[in-house]
């Protein structure tokens, strides 16, 4: 099925784009497995993903912590530790 | 009365606070004001934020401020985009019947703000742009607030 | 920075937030507004003082603020004479670097002002005058400041 | 020696002056003690002074309890509690 991917902050510059449409396999259960899928398509995304503890993540824009699921899941965001106020 | 404004446009103090001040029953007004530092060599700062979720986080907050306080009005407004030493990037006021609850829910508001709606800073510093780090201290500051305590 | 006022004018909070806005190392402002509430029957309020002592007063907390929180600015005015409903009784505001020095000083201000400060109030509710009787809860909120708590 | 006496709210009322000068004698030692003085005057100040429980003073405008002494106090002020802010 597929998800919007929404990149915010360093993630985004590193990823070289704001947003984009994916179809991650029936496999890709979890926020952090669909995280090891996207780098795992090329080099750059890789290494812009590469520091998983600085990721944090909100699926149909409610934070989650990594292990939740994305299952029916339309727009999936991931981001650096918010710093705002 | 909640309202929550993110808006690229500075923040105007005078109009939030009349709003709050004449909301039902307010006796006393809490705000915070986060300003960009002049003094630490920050040049400029810029705000990013994810549209919709930013606006939607915030109004939980205020949602859940007005509930454990019974607040009259809670008001929450964040600057984005660019903007330069002095200005102000936040805004929260809170009116209620008494201090104490304005006073603690305002600190509630701003606490879990810094770690609950998605904001980045990008600050120019010494003429190098970089992301600014999430703070330890603004995870504890938030977490005193879960859990009812 | 210190700045008391103690004045029958209304209170302008804008002059004196943009004051404490330019404090040296000011990130964080605070603030908190009595107001006369309207709706519980009073018509008009009246704060007599001791002039002098109460200016006195109010400079000692905040004196004290500004050393406990390292401030850069604390500001308070008090509006004593008549006033009507709605109307802005006291204003208080502290600047620091962070928003928890400026929040927490804002507090013991405004608590410590309520129990410290030599102003009365008298209201008159419902056609009849009368002096307002202090509340055993400002005591209680005052001393939970003393004693380095 | 003079004292310059303040009265303020209800206490001010009740006296019916906001200020006057007295010269109470030395056996007068305390804030108490001067309040007894000055309500055994005349009936007036007696009932103006009556509810010692709700009085609170000032000796040369700094808050002080009611056993502090007066020795070279030159203003000392009487009033309720404070009800502020």
């Amino acid at each position: 099925m597929a998800i919007e991917m929404l990149y915010f902050a360093w993630v985004r510059e590193r990823m070289g784009r704001a947003a984009e449409t994916v179809t991650p396999p029936s496999t890709v259960a979890t926020v952090a497995q669909l995280v090891d899928w996207l780098a795992a398509r090329d080099a750059d995304s890789g290494t812009a993903l590469a520091d998983r503890a600085r990721l944090r993540a909100a699926v149909d824009q409610a934070f989650v912590a990594m292990d939740a699921p994305i299952a029916g899941a339309r727009e999936v965001a991931l981001f650096p530790p918010v710093t705002g106020g | 009365m909640i309202r929550v404004v993110v808006h690229p446009a500075p923040i105007a103090i005078d109009a939030e606070l009349a709003r709050v001040e004449a909301a039902p029953g307010a006796g006393a007004i809490a705000t915070f004001t986060g300003l960009v530092r002049a003094d630490d060599g920050v040049g400029t700062l810029e705000l990013e934020h994810y549209p919709g979720a930013t606006e939607a986080a915030l109004t939980r907050l205020a949602e859940a401020a007005t509930a454990r306080w019974s607040l009259g009005a809670a008001t929450i407004v964040h600057r984005v985009g660019p903007m330069a030493p002095g200005e102000r990037i936040v805004f929260v006021a809170t009116a209620a019947p008494h201090r104490a609850a304005a006073l603690e829910a305002c600190t509630f508001l701003i606490d879990r703000l810094k770690t609950d709606a998605p904001f980045w800073k990008r600050e120019t510093r010494d003429g190098e742009s970089r992301w600014v780090e999430a703070r330890d201290t603004d995870d504890a500051a938030a977490a005193r607030w879960r859990d009812g305590a």
